[in-house]
Parts: structure tokens; C-alpha cells; sequence
């Protein structure tokens, strides 16, 4: 109960944050913080982790894996497509 | 197809009916253009600069009244239209209604003459639509009369030797001459008020930055059967001292309310005039009309109880450089409408052609002119 | 260890904070993006160093293939795809949070071994994955046009989804009174899939950007229910955050469609057409897009040429003035900006002249017609100002109409367009005007002098 | 002690020294005014408005000299001065050097007196400054009256019928006549370029949004002893060159080139004049002062080589209303000077008085008619 | 019950939170304050219900007495002397703090009971108490002037300040080493109190208000620091938030009075003046007050009577359409404003005539020399923009100038005088303006239509 | 060492959000803000109660009733103060 009670309050305040950071944002960003927040929202890889890491052969090993495998496309994907989206955008500044 | 550009001859006339810029855009649609020597002098633009156009210059007028399309600014004169060859063109101002012996021997003469002040004022004729080019012009320069004559200045100005008062300004009709007039009444610096009987130029008025005087009815004055008559009497009471009060406090008056084809509605009475600070002025732009001003001399500048009125019968000429500029723009377009690949191709079945026709096939076909 | 470790995580959510408010703004995104990515490395190595994990060999099977298989989307993927790829990312991710769940539900002997608030989050966890999974796999495929892009409905969908939702709390509450049951479990997965396929299969194409972002959201708040799950500060603090800033953006991009939040929130949109604000309903048949002052100036601030097409609404509005300081100041962010005058625009010639002159706009920014036609379709951005029959295309296309036969400025052939004025209302001649129906049209509706000044505020503070 | 205001009787001369506003200033610190019947008509200041501010109105000039200061716009003739009471004082315009007769004149009549183009330009005499209030209406003027000759409109217009170019108007001379004539041209929409000697004036100039027209020095043309006359001689022929370029370019030119006490620098040289645009206009404020261009004729409107070169010498007085209002203020400031408690108290070493004294105690003082 | 108390917790740190944010603007602050006296009524509530109280007639004497000492205080203080009062609340603040730590440690066996990081954060909640206590009565002090508000300094006190925190960092390793020693701990205690003293004693009383905002942030450090010294997560958000908040607002104000928060945290300042931007190093001699465009910006749009005094320099920068943006912007915030137009302002007769009528600010609010001077003393601010010589009061006091006699602007009457130009140089008549040094006047630099533009951005934004 | 460094993660939040929440403040309003800062820090009464609640007559106890004693004042004191001026200022923004 403390833990859960713990983590509310971790997460309401992590909800305050994230509501206050995030105002004004141009079109043309739209896409790419929407793709970078993706990136950030495969932290469940350090959930597939600790469950894949418990090993063995069991059905939830074998899915610990699979999760881990899926988190880690949503990480490198997302993280590599925001870059390269962001890298166009740059060089669109650049020219001006 | 030949284009004649015969000199203005009426006195005090500077405008040209072709510029050079103009001559040589319909020179490269495959016409020919000649105009007569001297023509462009008094608006600036010289036999040579017609001659760079590529246009031929004509020492004697008739050579040039021998074209095909004579274009004009102020109608030919009697003695010129008999030169004029029949099966000719003849495109001039020529307002509803005005010269009418003038008129008369084009037809005989077997002349199609078009009007340039008949234009349909339709979206697509707006590029013909000299009567608002000239207006335009003669808006901005009645305002620049009036500050020349008036012995004060314009703008407000604040300095060591005192504070000098803005000049009231007030235009009455805000059509394209009076609007024109207030913006550059507003560009000097002037506080400018107008008046209009059409109530949607309020609007106009106001987006340049104008106030708009609006006739305040009685309370209490709508519906009751029979009692519109009376109301509009108490209307026109109103306006009437609306319009003493407002040319009263005016230091200079600008008048520009025209309707078409009738002779300009008297709004300044003498009684008004005598209201006005001495040393006022008023500029009647409806002058050529008859004038908006009981006391207007047209053609002359008079002074009456102290206020001088400037009753000048033709702005745009004194303006002549670019006034003929926009003329030229404007009858090249209209030319567009009666030439077909180089040739003449007159349809009076077409909605403008029709509505400017003065004169054909040795009738007179304006109706103005009719009776 | 354990302090260092979740010290880590702190350190970690702290870079995703910073690196997420940078992508906020151009000039610091991608520098933004490169931080949060240290975050998550610095997260992951954190784990690993956890000592609750026993063997590395599958963490390292999955991991190489999750990371080969990331690695060969983003460097394949076409530019254009982007948005389709983003969606199916996100739908990884929505994927390993139910895999997790499931995985720890397995271990938990079927969920029996869970306190019951455990178990909740359990079945929270696999609701919110499940239907992050299934969305974001159809949004990505209605914009790869694998699926029809248009909404598909069918009656009585609304109720039907609302069972599903009845039906997934009653299988949660089954599974908790009596736990371990596999094929309970299991249907819970099945109809959080179908409920997913379901919420995003009836909105329309064009709106998945949203769909996709608003998943993403989910995909956060999934990640912070499994935080809960395995008890971690580190996922719930990085999912809360991913939630939240998710849900302002989409917040955000709903903004910039013209649509309430709420709207999204209950699915089922895309039926109604993109439109209008206020009274104005019977626009909305016709399909006007109307855009905010916000989003408009956003257009702007990052366009690099601008045309201004001045009418006689910005004389009536007295907009002279600001509509100078927003050409400046577009200019000043390395804009070129023109104004385009018509013969006839106002209501006397020279109109526009005297009013831009009025505001000292310098000659040389004003173009004729005929100068500036020519160059309409290289122009990203045209800013239509209480203009209306002086870019009626119908003076090009309707032999029947009173202006046929004008020339006009054909906005219609730049890349958007905004059209500012106060409502439908007709211009001098009295007609309607199909530019304000085109695709790429967005109208700003309002009096040009208050839209105005908006939009100087909002590309200043862009 | 009373002040008198005769009528003007110059030809053209509209003006009057005193307005009713400023009279009745004054009488309400104790003085008497006596003005000459119809002295204000010209300037729209009847006698009875002179009347209700307090004033006496005199119907014989002599009774207005009779008073102890008398108060003219320009110099008074010799048959004036003649009729000048012995100790009087006279407060004028007069420029230095100008009108030696009458000078002398009222010199050995024993009157004394002041002229106001001699104000010292320190700050505390700012609001005494003619000079400068006069010159700010002739730069006004000189605009408007460029405006109403040119055939051509001052701001750019785009409309149906074609695109208007806005005029060039080219200002030789930035003093306060050139700025104002800077302002003015600016607001009526023309594109304006301003030249003068004083490199001062280019921020001065560029703070009215007209462009400063400087002239380049050819490079490497610096120090090199002995080179520097050589130099001067090339930024002279530079500075010819440019403004050559520069008038050839305008439509209208406005030259205010004055050196205090010494005749007008000739600038535009006909040559100048012939490289000009047919129906380009010059005004020249120099004038009075022999004009800036070689072919202005003072007091006339002459046409030359096609170019109108207006040469009025009085342009205040085409403004007479609001001249004289800032003249009679310049004159009560000045007044102040010399008057304690309502009576006469020249003290001749104040900074002001003795700068503008020009007569004393039968002696002529002022340095520029010595010799 | 526990987990209800820690929720409610996180409610009144929400409420905080809330609270705190509407402070932030005019129209919502006073209900933010009472939202923020909710939270605390609910922590405290919370706390109540706490199991670990055993007693609680101590706690009922302590809040009876407390609460009417606060009431009594709030109810007969005038409202020139808040900002000492603050300071004196805030004194008592850090004292219970002071007093928690001493207290715990007491109850911990003189400290020797408590595990080591807990003993460390106990002395620096001893440490942070203390400076805030003493601190802050100083600085009450000196705002009531029962201490000089000179700065009041001493060879080597910055190097005496740092023994005296090597003294306190000596004392708690001794504590931490051999825990129970009584009079090493009154020691500290005693220390932590100088410290305040000395912090604050060498700055001017007119920055006690910033001390008074750092001395707030530091207390509600102390409170967190509190909290981990009982575990209590509702004093560490709370704190937190306060110590967090305190800080930027310190920043704020320091930015207002010209200063980097470096300075302050540093302590020692009011030794140099209060001054100016960049190169102008001269000026500091003087003791020209310069001002950001953001505070001016903040006098501008909360004050209701404006005078706008434009002069050359307004010319120069050609910013008349941005000085009638302004003022149209003030005046749709409430406020009048006139233009004062002096008659030789600028280098022509009528020339800022010419200029404002380009901008098109109507006739009527621009107001001759004579008329407007007997208006100025009601004047709330006068913004002189590129004025010079007009508004030298040297021109009626000083016979010598070459200016004396010549009417002037009587800015110098008004309340505040906001003065744009670019740099401290003379204008026309080439001679200094005591006006510039004046305690009432604050220069902003720069150039005028630069400045005005960040005048109109900020004012929007206020 | 749990507890600590959950309070620490918790600290670091809420100086987020602290730094996040005040961004622009009219100087009118720098008082008022800082004494609604104040108000909240007494916060500290939390503590206070909780040490003074355990009674007794120690040298703790006493200090934890002045704690007691003074965190009131400081609460009760900063929001009555704090109020006062916020209404005295909206007063003159009702004038308008
Ligand atoms: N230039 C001339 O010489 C002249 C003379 C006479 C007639 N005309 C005719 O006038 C027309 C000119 O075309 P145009 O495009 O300039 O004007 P327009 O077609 O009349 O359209 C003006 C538009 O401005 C909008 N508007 C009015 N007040 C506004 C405000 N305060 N803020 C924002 N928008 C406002 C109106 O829409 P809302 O009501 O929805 O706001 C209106 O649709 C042409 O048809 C031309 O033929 C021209
Ligand atoms: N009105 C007339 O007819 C006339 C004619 C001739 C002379 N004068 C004289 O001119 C003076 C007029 O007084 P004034 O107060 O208007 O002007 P001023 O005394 O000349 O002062 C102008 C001030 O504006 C500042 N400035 C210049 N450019 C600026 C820019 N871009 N942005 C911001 N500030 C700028 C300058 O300070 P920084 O350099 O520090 O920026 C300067 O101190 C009087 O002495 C008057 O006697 C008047
Ligand atoms: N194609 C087009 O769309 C087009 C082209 C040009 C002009 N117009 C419009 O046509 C209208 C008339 O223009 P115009 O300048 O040729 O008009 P005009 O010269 O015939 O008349 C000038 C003005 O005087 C006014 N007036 C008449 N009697 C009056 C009275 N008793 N008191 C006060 N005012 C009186 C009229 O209302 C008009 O506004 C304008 O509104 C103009 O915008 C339209
Ligand atoms: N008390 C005061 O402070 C005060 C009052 C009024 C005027 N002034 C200043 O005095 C100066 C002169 O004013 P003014 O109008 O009486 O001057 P002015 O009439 O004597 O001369 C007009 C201008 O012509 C210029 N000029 C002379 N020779 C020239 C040449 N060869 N080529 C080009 N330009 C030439 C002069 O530099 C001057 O700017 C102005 O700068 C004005 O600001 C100061």
C-alpha cells in the first residue's frame, strides 16, 4: 500500500510536469514530438527487462522476450525516425 | 486597322487620348497607330517618345482623322467631325446628353461613335471606366487646389510660434472622386467629415479613416400611415442643417455629388456660403454640371462673402501626364472589345459596345441624345 | 545499488523532461531528442544492473532483435511514411506493455499470487496495451491506405464499444474474485485488440496524426501502469510524463484541426466534417476549415515566402498598421513577404495604396497583379485580408457569374492559403466564392484588426 | 504703451503682424493695440474680430503710427518711415542688408529699430524664431504648389486602369523649409530624396522616412598632404555630378539652399534643367535670395526647356492666416523682451535685443547695412 | 488511513500548486491564496489524524496561541509595513523548522539514535533554520528601520562568513562522529543564527524585499529538508515547491532591480548601486537606475494614467506606428494616454506632429506643453521616448544652461518616468539631464522602436 | 535508503513543478506572491505537530509546542497578511 500510495505521488507530480512543459508547439513539430514521445514511452523496455531476466523456458519468459524485442523496435525506431525527421528540418533552417 | 490620335484642340485641354506606352502595347497586337504632331506636348509626352512606340506622326490632322478608329478625349468639335470619313470610329468622353449638334453630324456623317462616359460600370468593364480613372484624378487634385488657395495649412502642426489647428475638411458626395479627395485630404493632415445620400458609403468613408455625417431622424418618427411624406420632409429639414452646420465649421469644402445624366444637385446655398469663415473655400468638382454650390461660376474661380470657389470645369487635365496615362489605359481596353485579330469587329449585340454606342449606321443611338 | 539504481531513473526522467521541452522548438528539437535517448540508455543500463535479473540471454536475444529490426525500419522507411511508421512504433510499444502484463500475470501463477490492487493494475496494464497495439497497427495502416482511409461506421458502433468496455471490467472483476483463470485472461486480451481495432476504424484518414498521437499518450500511461505493476518510479514517472505531454499535444493538434478534445476522447469523429467555429453551422455543410489565430501565425513564423493579398476588409477594419508589423516581423524571421495589390481590390482606386501607405509599407513590396501571378505557385503562404472578389476564382471558371471575365489574383494556385474575414458573408459583388472551400484554404474568421494582432502575438511568441 | 498695426500695402503681401488672438494677449497684460482698418481682411481677420480681442481700429495709418511700437510684417517704405514718430519703436521682418533706403531712413527718424529675421537661433528665443515659422509654411507651400503644377499625381496608385508611379521629389537644402517640405511630400506619398552640405542633417533627413542623398568619396582620397585641395575639387565636381543624377531623376525638385546674408547658391545649372523630364517642375525658395537654379526668375512662374520653374518670393503669404497667427506669436515673445510692467524697457545688451537691433538713437546698428 | 493521509497530502500539494500558480496574475491571486490556506487546512486536518500523536494538548496550546499571535499581527499591521511583516512570518517559519530539527534530535538521544544520513539532514534543516530565523529578523528590522538600512560592512566579512560555514560543516562532522555532545549542537544552532545575521546585515535596505524572497525560498527548503528528516512526503513536495518557487521569484525581482541572482546568493550586494546594462560603466557613478522591458512594461499595464512624451529620437527610430500600438494597447487595458508634445521637440517645427499623424493617433490625445503640465503630478508613469533637452529640468533650474528659460515638460512631476534611449549621451543642446538621475526615473536603453516593440509584446503578455 | 531516495525523487519533481508554475509576475504582485510562498512554507507546522503530539514534558516536547506555536503564526499570519493585500489590489482593479 505505501509503495502504491508512493507511486501516485510520483505520478501525479510526473503528470504536473509533463502537462507544464509541453505549450506551445509549431505544425511543423507536430509530428516530430509526437514521434519522440513515442520513443520515450518504450521505457516498458525496463519492465520486458526485469521480466525477460528472470529466465527459464516458461510461456512468460518466452513473452518477457518478445516484449523485450518490441520495446526495443519502439526505442531504436523511435528515437532514429525522430532524428532523421528532425535532421530534414534543420537543414530547412540552415537555408534560410 | 489604324489607330488616329488627332491633338485636343477644346482650350485648355493638356490631355492626350494615347500615350506612348499605350500606342506601343496596341502596336504589338498587330494595329497601327498615328498620331499628330504635337498631340502629347502639354501631357509630356513628345513626337519622339510616340515615334520610339513605333507609331507614325501625322503633321496635318486630317491625315490622322483618315484612321479607322479615331480616339479622342473631348468630343470633335463640329468642323472636325464633318472631316471625320464615314464607316469611321469615333471613341471620346462624351457625357450623356452634352453636345448634341456635335453628335448629330457624327451620324450624318455616317460616324460609329462610342462614349467613354457611357461604360456599364460591370465588373468586367472596370479597366474602361474612365469616368472613375478621371474622377479618380480629379478628386486628388481638387484637394490640392483647395490647400493651394486656402490661406492655412493643412496638418496640425504643434511649434515654438504656437499650435496650428488641423483643417476641417468636408466632402459632400463620396463617389470616386470624393473618396479619392478624402484620402489625400487625410494624407495632408486634414480632419475630413463626408456626406453621402447613399448609406453604404458610410463604410467607404469610414475605412479611410474619415467621419461620416449621418442624418439623426427625430425619435419616434417610423411607421403611422401617411406620415412617411412628412417624415421625409422633416428628413430633407435635417439634412439641409446638417449640410450649413458641417460646411459652416468647414474651412474648406469639397463637392462632388453628381446624379447621372441630370444636372448637379444645388446642395450650398448663398445662405450657406455667407455661414463660412472668411477666407474659406470651396471646390465644386460638379462644376461641368452645373455645380453643387448656387454660387458656382463653372470654369472660374470666384470669390463670394469672402469664401473663394473654385469652379474648375476640367481637374484631370491639369493633370494631364497621368490622367492621359489612365484614358489610354482605359480606351485600349475598350479597343479590345471591337478588335478581333487586327481587325475591326464591331458587335452591338455586346453589353458594353451597346450601352456606349452614340452614334451608328447614320443614326444617333444614345438615348441621352435622343430627344 | 538499489539507491544508485533508482537514482538512475530520476536522472533518466530528467533528461526525458528536458529533452521532451526542447522538441518543443525548432531550433533545440534535435538536440532535445538526442537527451532523451541518453535518458533511455541511461535507464536501460540501469536495469541491467539490477539484481533481480538472473540470466541476460533473452533480455540480450530480444534486445538485438528489437534493436535490428528498429534499426532497419528507421533507415528504410520513406520520409513520407513517417507518420504510418510513428503510428506502428507506437503500437511496439503499446504491444511489449501487454506482453508485459501477461508475462507477470503468468508468473504471478495466473494472477493468483497478486494483491488485489496488483491484479487491478495488471488488468489496466493489458486494457490500455491491448487497445494501444490494435489502434495504433489500423491507424498505421489507413495511412499506408493498406485500409480505406475513410471512417468506416456502422450502426450502433457506440453501443457495441460500450459493451466491449462493460465487458473488459467483467472479466477484470472475474479474474480477481477468481483468479487464474488462463482463457478469462486471455479474452481480456482479445477484447482490449478488438476494442482498439474498433475506437480507431470509423475516424477518418486524414485524422490519424491524432489517433496516432493520442495512443501514444496511452502507450505512456501503459508504461506507467506497468510501472506500478513491477513497482518501478522509474516507468511510472517517464510513462506519467509521456502521458501527459502526449495528451497536451494531441490536445494541441486538435487545436489545429478545429476539433474539442472531448471529441477525440469519445472516438468515433471523422463523421462529422472539419469545420467551423461559432454560429457559422451552415458552413459546415459546405466543409469550411476554419483555423485558429494560434495555428494560423505558427503557419506563418516558419514559411519562407509570404504574399499578402490586401481587400477592402482591411480598409473597414483599419488593419493597416498591424498588418505592416506582421509582414516585418515575418520578415524579420527570414521571410520574404509580398504584397499583392489588385486593380480593383477596395472601393476606389488606389485604394490599397493609400492605406498601405498610410502604414509606410515601402513601394517595393507592392506587386501588380500581373507581376505576381506568375510567381502564385511558388508562394507557401497566402494571407487573404478582408479580400473577396479579387480572388474569386470564379472570374476564371463561371462564364455566368458578374465577375467573369476579371482578372484576379489566383491565390488559389500557392500552397495554403488563409483567408481572413469575419464570416461567409459575400464581398461587393455579391457572390459566393469557392476559394473558401478549397482544400488548401483555411479561413481565420474574425475582424481583421483583432486577427491581426493575434497573429503578431503569436508569431512573436513563436 | 500701445502697439500699432498698420495695414500692409506690399504688393502680394497678405500677412498681417498681429492676429486677433494675440492681440488680446497682450492687451491683457496692459497694452493698448491699435490695428488699421481692413489691416487683416487678406489674412481672414476681420476688424471686428481685431474689435471683440480689445483692440482699437484706426481708420487712418497715421493714427497707428502715432503708437510707441509699431509692428510690421515687412519693412516699411521710406514714405513709412518717414511718417515714424521720433522714439518709436518698429519690429519688422527684414533681412540683413535688405532695404537700405528705408533703413536709413528710420534711422535718422530716431525710431528704433528691430528686425526678425535677427533673432539669435539660441534656445531661449526659440518662440521668437520667424525665420524659422516662416520657412516652415514655405516648405509646406512649396510642396503643394510643385504638387498643382506637375501633371502628374504625387502617390503611387494601382488601380484598374494601369499602375500610377509615385513622384520623385528631390529637396536641395534640409534646413527647416527643406524638412518641411520633406514632411509634407512624404505624406502626400511621394518618394522623397533630400540633399545638403551639413552631414548633420542625414539623420535628420532619414528621421522623416525620405532618403539622405550622400556623397561618396572616391577611395584611397584621403589624407596625403597637399591633396586635399585636389580632393575638394573632385567631391565638388562629385557633388555636381550627383545632383545632376539627382535632379535629372526627379519631378519635382524643391531647393531651400540658403547661406545666411550671402545671395543663394546657384546649384542647378541649366544644363541641369535641360537634362529633366518635359513637365518637371522646380520650385525654388531661394528666390528671394536669388534662387538656387540659374534660371529662376524671382517673383514669377517661368517654363524652361519644358521644366516649370516657380520662383515665388512670399509663400508665407499664401498662407496668411496661419503666417500671421505665427508671426504675431514670434512678435509677442519679442515683445516680452523689451516691455516691463507694461511699459517700454529696451535694455540693448540683452543677447537678443542687441542681435536683432538695426536702428538706435538715429544711428544704423545693424552690422549687415554699415557698410 | 495511512494511505489516506499521504493522498491527502498530495491534495494540498496540488492545491499548492494551483494556489501558487494563479498568484501569478492579478484577476485570479487572491482566490489562488485561498485555494493555497485550503491545502494547508487539509494538511493539517491530515496531520491530526496522524497515529503517531499521542497528546494533543501541547499541539492545541502551541496553534491557539500561534494562530492568535498571526491573527493579532495580520489584523493591526498597517499596509506600508507588509513587507517587514512578511519578513517577521517569514522568521518564524524558518524558527519552527529550527525547533523541529532541535526537537528530533533531542528525542533521538541527543542524536545519538539517529542513522547517519538522517543526522546529516537534521543539521542542515538546523543550518537552513537558523539562517532563515535571524535572517529574517534582520531583515524585518531594517525594512522597519530599527537597524540601519545602510549596507553595513566590514573588513574580511565575506572571508569571516566562510569560517563560519567551515565552522558549521565542522560541527556537524563532530555531531555525526561522536553523536549526544548538547553543546556542540547549541553551537551549530548558534552559528546557523550568526550566519543569518552576517548574511544579511551588509546589504541596503532596499533590497531587503529580494533577501526577504531568498530567505522565503530557503525556508521552504528547510521545511523539505524537515520532511526527510520525520519521512513525510507532504512536507518535501510542498517544500520544494516553495524552495523551487521562491528562487524564481527571487530571480524575478532581482531582474527588476537590475541584479543577477548570483549577486544575491552571494550575498554582500547593496554595496555596489543599483544599475545599468553593458558599457556604460560611467553611469554607475551616478546612479542611473536602468530598467528591463519586461518591468516597464509591467508599470505600463497596470497603471491607469499615461503621458507618452515623444521626442527626436522617436524620429531617429521611426517608431511612431509601435508608440501608438502601445498606447491603443494601454488604453484597451484601462488606462488614459495622452501624447505631451513639447514645442520644439524634434529638429522641425511640428515635426513629431508629422509623425504621429503617419501613425494616425488621433488629434485629441495630443496635448500642448501648457495644458499638459498641470496634469503631470497625477500622473502615473510618463514614458519619455527619445526626448532629451524638452524634459530637462535644467532648463528651469539652472541659470547657466544654454537651455534656461525655455519651458519644459514637467516629467520630473509625475510618479514614475520610464526614459528609451539608447545610450547616456546629450540630445540637441549637447548638455547632461538631471532628469536621467532622478529616483523616480528608470532608463531603458536601447533603441526606441526596439524597445517599444518589447514594451507591446510583454504588455500583451501581462 | 528506500525512503530517502523516494523522497528524493519526489523533491526533484516538485522543484519542477515549482520552476515551472511562476513564469511572469507584475511587480504588483511580487509581494503578495512572495507572502503566499511564505504562507506556504509554514508547511512546517506538519512537523511540528507531529513532534509536539508525542508530548511529555521533555526539553523536546517544549520545543516542539513553540514550534507549534510559531509555524501558526507564521500560516495563520502569511494567509490572513497575504489576503489582505491581494483584496486592497484587486479593490483598485474593480476601480478601473
Ligand atoms: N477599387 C475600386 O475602384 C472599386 C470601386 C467600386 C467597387 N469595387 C469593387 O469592390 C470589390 C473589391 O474587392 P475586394 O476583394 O477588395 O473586397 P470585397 O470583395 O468587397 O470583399 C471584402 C471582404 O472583406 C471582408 N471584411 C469587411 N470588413 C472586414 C473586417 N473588419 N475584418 C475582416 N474582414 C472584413 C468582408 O467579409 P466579411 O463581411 O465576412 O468580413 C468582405 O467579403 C470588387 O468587386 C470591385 O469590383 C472596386
Ligand atoms: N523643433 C524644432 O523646430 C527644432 C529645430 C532645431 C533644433 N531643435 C532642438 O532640438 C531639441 C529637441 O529636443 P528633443 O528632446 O526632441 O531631442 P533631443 O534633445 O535632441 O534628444 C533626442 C534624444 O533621443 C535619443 N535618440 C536618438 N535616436 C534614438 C533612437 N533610435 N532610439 C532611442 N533614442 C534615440 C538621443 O539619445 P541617445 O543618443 O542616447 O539615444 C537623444 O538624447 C531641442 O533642443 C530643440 O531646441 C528643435
Ligand atoms: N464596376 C464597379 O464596380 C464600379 C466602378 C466604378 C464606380 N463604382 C461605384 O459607383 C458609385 C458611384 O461612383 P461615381 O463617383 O461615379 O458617382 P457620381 O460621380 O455619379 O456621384 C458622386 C457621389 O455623389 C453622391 N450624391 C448624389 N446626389 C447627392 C446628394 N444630393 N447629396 C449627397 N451626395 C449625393 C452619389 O451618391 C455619389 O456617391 C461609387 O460607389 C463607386 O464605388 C462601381
Ligand atoms: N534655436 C534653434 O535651436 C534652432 C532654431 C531654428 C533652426 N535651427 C537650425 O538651424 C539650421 C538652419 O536652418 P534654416 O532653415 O534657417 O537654414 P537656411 O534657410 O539658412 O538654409 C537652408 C539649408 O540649406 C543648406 N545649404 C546651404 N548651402 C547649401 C549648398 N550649397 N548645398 C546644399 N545645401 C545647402 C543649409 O545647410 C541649410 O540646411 C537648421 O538645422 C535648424 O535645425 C536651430
Amino acid at each position: 500500500m505505501e509503495g502504491l500510495i508512493g507511486g501516485i505521488v510520483v505520478f501525479v507530480l510526473a503528470m504536473y510536469v509533463g502537462f507544464e512543459i509541453i505549450t506551445k508547439v509549431p505544425p511543423q513539430l507536430h509530428t516530430p514530438l509526437m514521434s519522440g514521445g513515442n520513443a520515450i514511452s518504450g521505457i516498458t523496455v525496463i519492465g520486458s527487462i526485469l521480466v525477460a531476466g528472470q529466465g527459464g523456458t516458461s510461456l512468460a519468459a518466452i513473452l518477457g522476450t518478445i516484449a523485450v524485442a518490441f520495446a526495443m523496435v519502439n526505442v531504436v525506431g523511435g528515437y532514429l525516425v525522430t532524428d532523421r525527421m528532425l535532421g530534414m528540418f534543420q537543414r530547412k533552417e540552415e537555408n534560410r | 486597322m489604324r489607330i488616329g490620335v488627332p491633338k485636343e484642340r477644346a482650350p485648355d485641354e493638356r490631355r492626350v487620348a494615347l500615350v506612348p506606352e499605350t500606342a506601343s502595347r496596341l502596336i504589338k497586337t498587330g494595329l497601327e497607330v498615328i498620331v499628330e504632331a504635337g498631340a502629347g506636348e502639354e501631357a509630356g509626352y513628345t513626337d519622339d517618345a510616340f515615334r520610339e512606340a513605333g507609331a507614325a506622326v501625322a503633321g496635318a490632322a486630317a491625315e490622322v482623322w483618315g484612321a479607322d478608329v479615331i480616339v479622342k478625349v473631348q468630343a470633335p468639335t463640329v468642323e472636325e467631325a464633318q472631316g471625320a470619313r464615314s464607316g469611321s470610329v469615333v471613341v471620346t468622353l462624351l457625357p450623356p446628353g452634352r453636345s448634341p449638334d456635335e453628335v448629330r453630324t457624327l451620324a450624318s456623317q455616317g460616324v460609329t461613335t462610342f462614349s467613354m462616359d457611357l461604360i456599364p460600370r460591370i465588373t468586367r468593364a472596370q479597366p474602361m471606366d474612365a469616368l472613375s480613372s478621371q474622377s479618380n484624378i480629379a478628386g486628388y487634385k481638387a484637394v490640392l487646389l483647395g490647400a493651394a488657395v486656402l490661406p492655412k495649412l493643412f496638418p496640425m502642426l504643434m511649434t515654438a510660434a504656437g499650435t496650428i489647428a488641423p483643417a476641417r475638411v468636408f466632402v459632400i458626395g463620396a463617389g470616386v472622386a470624393g473618396l479619392q479627395a478624402i484620402a489625400t485630404a487625410r494624407r495632408l493632415g486634414a480632419i475630413v467629415t463626408a456626406f453621402d445620400v447613399r448609406p453604404a458609403v458610410k463604410e467607404q468613408v469610414e475605412s479611410l479613416g474619415a467621419k461620416f455625417l449621418a442624418i439623426e431622424l427625430a425619435e419616434g418618427g417610423e411607421g403611422e400611415g401617411g406620415y412617411a411624406k412628412e417624415l421625409s420632409e422633416e428628413a430633407h429639414r435635417l439634412e439641409q442643417e446638417l449640410l450649413r452646420e458641417a460646411v459652416a465649421g468647414a474651412d474648406v469644402v469639397i463637392t462632388t455629388a453628381l446624379v447621372p445624366g441630370r444636372p448637379a444637385p444645388k446642395l450650398i446655398t448663398e445662405a450657406m456660403v455667407q455661414g463660412m469663415h472668411p477666407a474659406s473655400v470651396i471646390v465644386d468638382l460638379a462644376a461641368p454640371a452645373g455645380g453643387n454650390c448656387e454660387l458656382t461660376v463653372p470654369g472660374q474661380e470666384v470669390v463670394r462673402h469672402g469664401v473663394t470657389i473654385v469652379g474648375e470645369v476640367n481637374l484631370p487635365a491639369t493633370v494631364a501626364t497621368h490622367s492621359s496615362q489612365m484614358y489610354a489605359r482605359n480606351l485600349a481596353s475598350f479597343l479590345g472589345t471591337m478588335v478581333r485579330d487586327g481587325e475591326l469587329a464591331i458587335d452591338l449585340n455586346d453589353e458594353i459596345l451597346s450601352a456606349a454606342c452614340v452614334t451608328h449606321g447614320g443614326e444617333v443611338k444614345g438615348a441621352a441624345w435622343k430627344v | 545499488m538499489v539507491g544508485a539504481i533508482q537514482l538512475s531513473y530520476l536522472l533518466a526522467a530528467v533528461l526525458f523532461i528536458t529533452g521532451l521541452k526542447r522538441l518543443t522548438s525548432p531550433a533545440t528539437a534535435r538536440g532535445g531528442n538526442t537527451l532523451s535517448a541518453i535518458g533511455m540508455l541511461i535507464a536501460i543500463v540501469a536495469t541491467l544492473l539490477n539484481q533481480g535479473i538472473l540470466t541476460f540471454r533473452l533480455v540480450i536475444i530480444g534486445a538485438v532483435v528489437g534493436a535490428a529490426v528498429g534499426l532497419w525500419m528507421a533507415r528504410t522507411i520513406k520520409m513520407t511514411a513517417m507518420p504510418q511508421m510513428v503510428g506502428l512504433l507506437n503500437g511496439f510499444g503499446g504491444g511489449a506493455s501487454l506482453l508485459v502484463a501477461g508475462a507477470e500475470w503468468l508468473r504471478a501463477g495466473s494472477g493468483s499470487a497478486l494483491p488485489t490492487e496488483t491484479a487491478v493494475t495488471i488488468y489496466v496494464a493489458t486494457l490500455i496495451g491491448g487497445v494501444t497495439l490494435s489502434g495504433s497497427i489500423i491507424a498505421a495502416g489507413k495511412l499506408q491506405e493498406l485500409i480505406s482511409g475513410k471512417p468506416l461506421l456502422f450502426p450502433g458502433q457506440h453501443y457495441f464499444n460500450l459493451l466491449l468496455v462493460i465487458g473488459v471490467v467483467a472479466l477484470s472483476v472475474a479474474l480477481v474474485v477468481s483468479p487464474g483463470q488462463v482463457p478469462l485472461f486471455a479474452a481480456l486480451v482479445g477484447v482490449a485488440l478488438l476494442l482498439g481495432i474498433l475506437l480507431v476504424i470509423p475516424i477518418g484518414g486524414a485524422d490519424m496524426p491524432v489517433v496516432i498521437s493520442l495512443l501514444n499518450s496511452y502507450s505512456g500511461l501503459a508504461a506507467s501502469t506497468t510501472g506500478f505493476v513491477i513497482g518501478n518510479h522509474g516507468l511510472i514517472i517517464t510513462g506519467a510524463l509521456v502521458g501527459a505531454s502526449g495528451l497536451i499535444l494531441t490536445q494541441i493538434m486538435c487545436r489545429a484541426m478545429n476539433r474539442s478534445l472531448g471529441n477525440v476522447l469519445f472516438g468515433g469523429f471523422g463523421a462529422t466534417p472539419a469545420i467551423a467555429t461559432g454560429d457559422d453551422k451552415a458552413l459546415a455543410a459546405r466543409g469550411v476549415r476554419s483555423i485558429t489565430g494560434e495555428d494560423a501565425a505558427m503557419l506563418l513564423a516558419y514559411s519562407r515566402s509570404v504574399v499578402v493579398v490586401p481587400g477592402y476588409g482591411l480598409a473597414v477594419a483599419q488593419a493597416q498598421h498591424q498588418v505592416r508589423e506582421l509582414a516585418e516581423l515575418l520578415e524579420k524571421r527570414g521571410a520574404e513577404v509580398k504584397y499583392a495589390i489588385h486593380p480593383v481590390a477596395g472601393r476606389m482606386p488606389g485604394h490599397m495604396n493609400v492605406l498601405l501607405a498610410e502604414a509606410n509599407v515601402p513601394y517595393e513590396q507592392l506587386w501588380e497583379m500581373e507581376r505576381i501571378n506568375p510567381d502564385m505557385e511558388r508562394t507557401e503562404v497566402v494571407l487573404v485580408i478582408g479580400a473577396n472578389d479579387v480572388v474569386n476564382p470564379a472570374a476564371r471558371n463561371t462564364p455566368s457569374s458578374p465577375i467573369y471575365g476579371m482578372p484576379i489574383i489566383d491565390v488559389d494556385k500557392s500552397q495554403h492559403i488563409i483567408v481572413m474575414k469575419r464570416s461567409m458573408n459575400p464581398g461587393f459583388a455579391g457572390i459566393g466564392n469557392e476559394l473558401f472551400y478549397d482544400t488548401k484554404t483555411a479561413m481565420l474568421f474574425g475582424d481583421a484588426k483583432a486577427s491581426l494582432l493575434t497573429l503578431i502575438q503569436e508569431v512573436k511568441a513563436a
